[in-house]
């Protein structure tokens, strides 16, 4: 209820490294009511939220989605009320199109230079306007090395026989086709027909070895060793490596999707001061670093990276050669549905 | 009729509660687990029980998946229960139309209510200025939209052939139509309508893709919780508040089917 | 005379294209005790639903009254009736008391008062409270049933009580006992009785008034007496009682009775027939009991007289009906008192020759049924 | 209050259409604003272009129909009712025997439906995950049967066909149970007498009397798990390793990751549309035959 | 003497704590018309389902036999008989027609000649096939249900036929129709029948045995005749008809009789009373239709003569009941020939002085009741 704004003890903010000249900033107001973030779920770490209601003296409401589209269609279709929203890469650019992100106020978030210069400037919103980068992981192969001869370096373990009913690969035509187009060499975000034909063969090749296509709940058959390799992000390979230490992580040669998600003021905050405060927050070393740990995934903050108890180094030059954002397909979409469906169905 | 059941089938139905109920076993056992993964059996512990304590969230949209499903089941039901009363009392054009009208909730794919409703909300909202807050009444009024047809159908199935010489026997006794329908019509309709009430009360309980759509902010439901865990693990707390939930209301089946004998006649 | 409690005017009821009530009318008086008696399917049921607003008439299919005021749209509950179901329907989730409470309950009847009431009830039907009273209508026999489902009706004490065959599945014994308890609160409480029986003794010593039904009509409508010893038709001759029938022509008309030739040349005189001309074929009815035997010629004067001959002697409890076939092969029977036939049996043996005698007063023209 | 009720009811009494009408009304206003009006609006969306960000454009046209042309859905829609009858056929023989029991269990009754609900008041997810934990091959089924040594290597459960089955009639099953429960319990039990009098084995008694006289419940439930069958998307992705598509999953995924929803739109409402037509039919043909018995 | 067909020997069921039947045994010998008769609740409809298989007896409850096999565990549809339940159990989802024919089907009958028996045995109880078949049980009357359900029973001419109270809806004419197509199938196809009844006259004219049932158990066991004119004890006297009862001590003890005198002093002689001591109090019946009523002066010889004066006269169709009251206040009743009030009203009125007067052979001593 009605939190008194009191003005944050902020450390003193360094200077914003590759900021364009300042352009005049409004205003915002006090901080008002709650602060409602939608997220995903098990995305923060537990003592983020008490100790910001508790320094800030405003309550949180947390509620969770499980699909970028949930988000945006509430979004969408009008329904407000949330004051910080989570989206994928690609789904800021669909927000973007949408017109559905309020523009950040930088002066509220002196902590902004803190984020890696990787991180700053993506594809996805290029001046910054918009996102403050939450998490980072990489889509790779999870493996038991216990069970398997020697550590896998390549796409191509989905396709050896002798693995059959051992692996499994994430139920995402984006994960999924993606990784065959790189092992291929191609882009992940090919709408190129060849190209995607190619994938196709790869897929069906690799299909009839496949146990499954499961994401993330692979990870119980990974810890129980029903399943040798698995492609999967390093988080959730980080969280089931805790369970079992004969699991690892390997980035395919050929190249894989990198991801960052972003946190976003959605159009139609209501509490946008509180928004900021937090986005200020999470910037924190400490702060980002206790999140990394509890999720498993890197962090953007260059500070906090550093404060990991188990460090997810950043890529190197050389492999940011390879890593891919996914980037939306816009009406390719469709052409990627068709044949996801195809490959689903035959 | 005392007759007793074929020895088969008794086995027949003990194998189906076994199958109905080995996973609930499982979920039981693990919630005791000391492993986040419900991989194997590690050790015994508490403390997943425990933990339920500092989660806030599943308790509190414990309270919001009981709010919504007792409301919901209970309009539901009597909604449900009058339109099935209609449908086989009376004769009247378009009945056929109208019942089968009745099935389309049932087909339409969740995802397509949720956003339908989603849409529907937003356009009163946002076009009709009609002050509609996505929260729990909007749950709540898109359950009963899609519990209603359950609940017809199941209590029509009752009714049919249903001999109507008992409500006649209640009017000409002094009772009209609400009360023979009170005291008469729904106690020989009783097992429909609570067949009815428990599938209401399931699905509302149970439903994910509708109500993650229409809900607003602070109002997530036990399903939208835990399906947030689950997307990424099923952490065992999930499986004590089951426990939990399966044990309490065990325990007031069970104790509310002792309690309920009939009234005798007393001054 | 006073105004009807209950009015029928030319009241129809189809149903399925099929009449169940054909334009029937009938006025019952206050206090009074009116049966309805007839064959099976001949809408004494249909009647009773009429009355107590379970079916409303068809279009056009005149009125219901009760007490003066027009009740077709009137709904059960508002006209203050009670009524014993043909089938009992009773409420089968609710214990014996219970059923018998219900109406009580609906009329607001005060807790105490109400336990009070239904135990007088199941009294006078004869069950006891202590232990009937608790059970659920499955663990009852049949007549416990219909005496539960008579309970929850008289327990009401309603101005008007129908009842549909209330004493059927119940034992000679109990019925007569329950025939009292009735027409004691028929005459105690001034309640006016609409009941439908198969019993024809039932209705005689019961009735004030008795509607003779045959297919949706009424066939006539009278005083018990008036009825078994004036029957107006065949139908309700042949229906009320046993009669012999003598068909013949008019052959001469007299005050007050007709004289009639069998085809076989006997004369046989009756009364009535007012109306019916000389040469036309009439039907002539006589009870058996008004039927006497003789020696072929110690016939009485005055009586009409056939000559028979014994056919079989049936024995019936406290009658017995002796069988003769007449001289063109046709049967006529005489009821006689058994005074004992493994002592006293009667004279009459078949085969013995015989002359069958009965009153002209005791014979009686019948009107030709209708279409 | 009381003379207000009266009064009302004796004026329905005069208007019988009314009277069905003012029974049904709560219900079917309900409907009709929460559910027709609403899936108006998809109704209307499935003619609309698509948007590339979700949602729809100004505009009509019939290519979102005119896709189902395409053999690929055709033989996703077939697989699908392939499933949902195998799914209906299952529950209902295991279904009835369950609810006979229950129906014939006298002070149990309401006890023994409980126990068919009960399962159903913990997560999907949860329980879905208990069943893989059962299947997988180092699951408890094949554990126990190794350490029995009826086995040596593990039966392959999960990802066939029939895990996928196990996991829809374990779903639906109280949908198929609660409603011929509910029928049969008004079954009244001299009618079998009278029939096995009349020299009915116990099977002539059950085709004869019990079924179709419970014939309401079994259609009810039938339906009740057919229909939701269809539409199901995730016992399938669980349990049959997400290697076949249902039209659920087609469905799901235009809302969802293609963002094509006037597809999505048009796939519901062709599958709607023949279900409705189905049920329809039947509900007509009936409304016939107690006709023509009347 | 043959096997006897059923054979109930000390059988016995329990309900909930309650005897419904106590150790009963009877036999009926094939192609026997046996009628079980009894009050309401006295276990009548128990004993025919105990037959019918539908209850098993008790542990230790005795044992029923059906052609010398015990058939306590047998189901009923291996019993081969067949039953018209007291409440029809008509099957709400086939047609009449279906409904009859259902038996048939079981038993394989041929097509044809299913349809052509279905249609003979609608006939048989007055249902116009092509009118009533096809309809549903719903449709009908309440006596049409009936005798749907008498139909499907009858169409299978089973060697047992188990009746429970199947014409108690049917109207008098319907009835006596029924009985005598029913007592004709008894005696062309020998057929067994166990009949169940509330009427009297109904059992007395069809019965070759009648077992008269009190409280679960067989109070007496007999032909008609003989348990009408010689019933053994006060409860089937006053149940089978009606009776007088005179209470008195023995004072004198003759062969084949005894002599009571009343408390009045008055003397009553009657038959019976085999083994009854001088000075042991008694009670003896006598039918109202052999009691005679007299002058006070003009009573023939040889005959018991009481005093009395006449209390009521009531009418009852075909006889007339006249009540007479004795010195102690007692009542006797004399059944006279109905000849026709209206015309030759008898001569008894309320007031008058008369004997009563009835032969000792028509008095008979009754055995006292079992506790
Ligand atoms: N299911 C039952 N549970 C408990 N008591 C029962 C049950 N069925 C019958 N009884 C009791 O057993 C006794 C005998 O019942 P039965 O039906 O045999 O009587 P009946 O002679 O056929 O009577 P009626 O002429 O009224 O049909 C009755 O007192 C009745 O209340
Ligand atoms: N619901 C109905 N649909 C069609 N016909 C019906 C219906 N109810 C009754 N009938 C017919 O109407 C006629 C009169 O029925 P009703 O029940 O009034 O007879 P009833 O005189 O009470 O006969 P019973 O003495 O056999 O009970 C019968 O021929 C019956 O078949
Ligand atoms: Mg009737
Ligand atoms: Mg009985």
């Amino acid at each position: 209820q009605g939190c008194s704004g009191e003005e944050a003890k902020a450390p003193p903010a360094p200077a914003p490294g590759g900021t364009p000249g300042p352009a005049p900033e409004p205003e915002l107001g006090p901080i008002e009511g709650e602060l409602h973030i939608y997220m995903w779920s098990d995305y923060i770490a537990e003592d983020t939220v008490p100790n910001f209601e508790k320094e800030f003296n405003c309550k949180v409401t947390l509620d969770t989605y499980e699909s970028n589209e949930e988000m945006i269609a509430k979004l969408q279709a009008g329904a407000g009320g949330y004051d910080l929203v989570c989206p994928s890469g690609y789904a800021i650019t669909v927000l973007k199109h949408l017109d559905l992100m309020e523009k950040l106020t930088r002066k509220h978030i002196p902590n902004l230079g803190n984020v890696a210069p990787i991180f700053t400037s993506t594809v996805f919103d290029p001046t910054n306007d918009h996102t403050v980068p939450w998490q980072w992981g990489v889509t790779g192969i999870a493996y038991r090395k216990d069970k398997l001869p020697t550590p896998p370096d390549s796409w191509a373990l989905f396709l050896d026989a002798a693995l059959k009913g051992k692996v499994t690969m994430m139920d995402d035509m984006r994960d999924n086709i993606g990784a065959w187009l790189r092992y291929r060499g191609k882009s992940l975000n090919s709408v190129d027909p060849t190209e995607l034909a190619a994938a196709k063969v790869d897929a069906l090749a690799a299909k009839v070895n496949l146990r499954a296509y499961i994401s993330a709940p692979v990870k119980a058959q990974l810890v129980a060793g029903d399943v040798y390799a698995a492609q999967l992000w390093n988080g959730d390979t980080m969280q089931a490596r805790a369970e079992n230490d004969n699991i690892e992580f390997a980035v395919p040669k050929e190249g894989a999707a990198i991801w960052c998600d972003s946190l976003v003021i959605p159009k139609g905050a209501r509490n946008i001061r509180a928004a900021h405060e937090f986005l200020n927050y999470i910037l924190r070393p400490e702060v980002g670093a206790s999140i990394s740990n509890f999720t498993g995934y890197g962090s953007p903050n260059k500070l906090a990276s550093e404060k990991l108890a188990t460090p997810v180094p950043y890529p190197s030059e050389e492999q940011m050669k390879t890593l891919e954002y996914q980037q939306d397909l816009g009406a390719g979409t469709a052409v990627w549905d068709q044949l996801w469906t195809e490959i689903k169905s035959s | 009729m005392a007759g007793r059941l074929p020895r088969w089938l008794v086995a027949i139905t003990v194998a189906v509660y076994a199958f109905l109920h080995a996973p609930l076993l499982v979920l039981v056992v693990f919630s005791f687990n000391d492993s986040k993964f419900s991989a194997a059996w590690e050790g015994f512990t508490f403390q997943w029980y425990a933990r339920l304590l500092e989660r806030d969230d599943i308790l509190d949209s414990l309270w919001v998946s009981l709010e919504v499903g007792l409301i919901s089941t209970v309009v539901s039901t009597l909604l449900g229960t009058l339109l099935a009363l209609g449908l086989a009392r009376h004769r009247f054009r378009g009945r056929a139309a109208m019942e089968s009208l009745l099935y389309v909730p049932i087909v339409t794919p969740e995802i397509v209510c949720g956003i339908s409703l989603l849409i529907f909300f937003m356009f009163l909202k946002n076009v009709l200025h009609i002050p509609v807050v996505l929260g729990v009444p909007t749950i709540i009024i898109a359950h009963v939209a899609f519990n209603i047809s359950f609940v017809t159908v199941v209590v029509r199935s009752r009714l049919e052939g249903m001999d109507r010489n008992l409500e006649e026997a209640a009017m000409i006794l002094g009772a009209d139509e609400f009360t023979a329908f009170w005291r008469v019509t729904v106690p020989q309709l009783w097992p429909g309508i609570l067949s009815g009430a428990l599938l209401a009360f399931t699905m509302s309980f149970d439903d994910y893709v509708i109500t993650s759509l229409v809900t607003g902010p602070g109002s997530s439901t036990l399903p939208i919780v835990v399906y947030g865990m689950v997307r990424k693990n099923i952490e065992p707390s999930i499986n004590a508040i089951s426990t939990i939930i399966l044990v309490v209301t065990a325990l007031l089946i069970y104790a509310s089917d002792r309690l309920s004998k009939p009234t005798a006649l007393k001054p | 005379m006073a105004e009807p409690v209950v009015e029928f005017n030319n009241v129809s009821k189809t149903f399925a294209g099929q009449k169940a009530v054909r334009a029937i009318s009938f006025r019952i008086e206050k206090g009074e005790f009116f049966s309805i008696l007839g064959p099976s399917g001949c809408g004494k049921t249909t009647t009773l639903r009429l009355l107590a607003g379970f079916e409303v008439p068809d279009e056009d299919g005149g009125e219901v009254r009760i007490e003066g005021q027009v009740v077709n749209n009137r709904r059960p509950y508002e006209r203050r009736l009670a009524m014993v179901f043909q089938n009992y329907a009773l409420f089968p989730h609710l214990s014996v008391e219970r059923n018998v409470a219900f109406g009580l309950e609906q009329r607001g009847v005060p807790r105490a008062q109400m336990v009070e009431r239904v135990r007088a009830a199941l009294d006078m039907v004869r069950l006891d409270p202590a232990q009937y009273g608790p059970r659920p209508p499955a663990a009852l026999s049949g007549g416990q049933r219909q005496r539960v489902a008579l309970a929850r009706a008289l327990v009401l004490e309603p101005s008007i009580l129908l009842l549909d065959e209330p004493l059927g599945a119940l034992d000679l014994k109990l019925r007569k006992e329950m025939q009292l308890e009735l027409k004691s609160l028929n005459r105690r409480l001034g309640i006016t009785f609409v009941y439908v029986t198969h019993d024809q003794e039932e209705a005689l010593t019961m009735s004030d008034r008795i509607a003779v039904m045959d297919n949706a009509r009424v066939a006539q409508l009278g005083a018990p007496a008036e009825i078994y010893e004036r029957p107006r038709t065949a139908f309700v001759a042949r229906f009320i009682g046993e009669s012999n029938f003598v068909i013949g022509e008019v052959v001469a008309t007299e005050r007050g009775g007709v004289v009639v030739k069998r085809a076989d040349g006997n004369l046989v005189a009756a009364r009535g027939g007012e109306g019916r001309a000389m040469g036309e074929t009439v039907q002539l009815a006589v009870r058996p009991e008004r039927v006497e035997l003789t020696g072929p010629d110690q016939a009485p004067g005055g009586q009409n007289m056939l000559p028979a001959r014994i056919r079989q002697v049936v024995y019936r409890g406290e009658m017995l009906h002796v069988r003769a076939t007449l001289g063109d092969g046709s049967e006529m029977v005489a009821a006689m008192r058994n005074e004992g036939q493994l002592r006293r049996p009667v004279v009459w043996q078949e085969g013995t020759e015989c002359a069958v005698t009965f009153s002209p007063d005791d014979t009686r023209v019948l009107e030709p049924e209708p279409a | 209050m009381m003379e207000l009720r009266r009064a009302w009811l004796r004026w329905l009494s005069r208007h019988p259409s009314l009277r069905a009408w003012s029974v049904m009304f709560p219900g079917a206003w309900w409907l009709l604003v929460f559910f027709m009006v609403p899936l108006g609006f998809m109704f209307a969306y499935s003619f609309m272009e698509r948007n590339v960000y979700g949602g729809v454009e100004a505009g009509f046209t019939i290519e979102h129909y005119a896709r189902f042309a395409d053999p690929l859905y055709m033989k996703i829609l077939v697989r699908t009712v392939v499933y949902a009858l195998g799914c209906t056929v299952a529950s209902l023989l295991m279904g009835y025997p369950v609810a006979y029991a229950i129906s014939r269990s006298g002070p149990w009754k309401n006890l023994l439906v409980f126990l068919v609900i009960l399962p159903f008041w913990t997560s999907f997810l949860v329980r879905t995950f208990a069943m893989i934990f059962l299947m997988r091959d180092t699951g408890l089924i094949n554990t126990t049967l190794m350490g029995m040594g009826l086995i040596t290597e593990p039966i392959e459960m999960l990802g066939t066909p029939a895990a996928v089955m196990a996991g829809l009639v374990y779903g639906f099953l109280p949908f198929m149970v609660l409603p011929i429960y509910s029928s049969l319990e008004k079954l009244d039990p001299s009618l079998l007498e009278a029939a096995e009098v009349l020299g009915a084995k116990p099977a002539a008694r059950f085709f004869r009397v019990v079924l179709p006289l419970s014939m309401p419940g079994v259609v009810a439930g039938s339906l009740l798990v057919f229909i939701p069958a269809l539409g199901s998307f995730l016992t399938s992705d669980l349990l049959g390793g997400a290697k076949e598509i249902m039209i659920g999953n087609l469905v799901q995924n235009q809302f969802t990751s293609a963002r094509n929803w006037p597809f999505g739109s048009a796939a519901s409402f062709v599958v709607m549309g023949v279900v409705l037509l189905a049920v329809f039919a039947y509900l007509r043909s009936r409304d016939d035959d107690a006709l023509a018995g009347a």
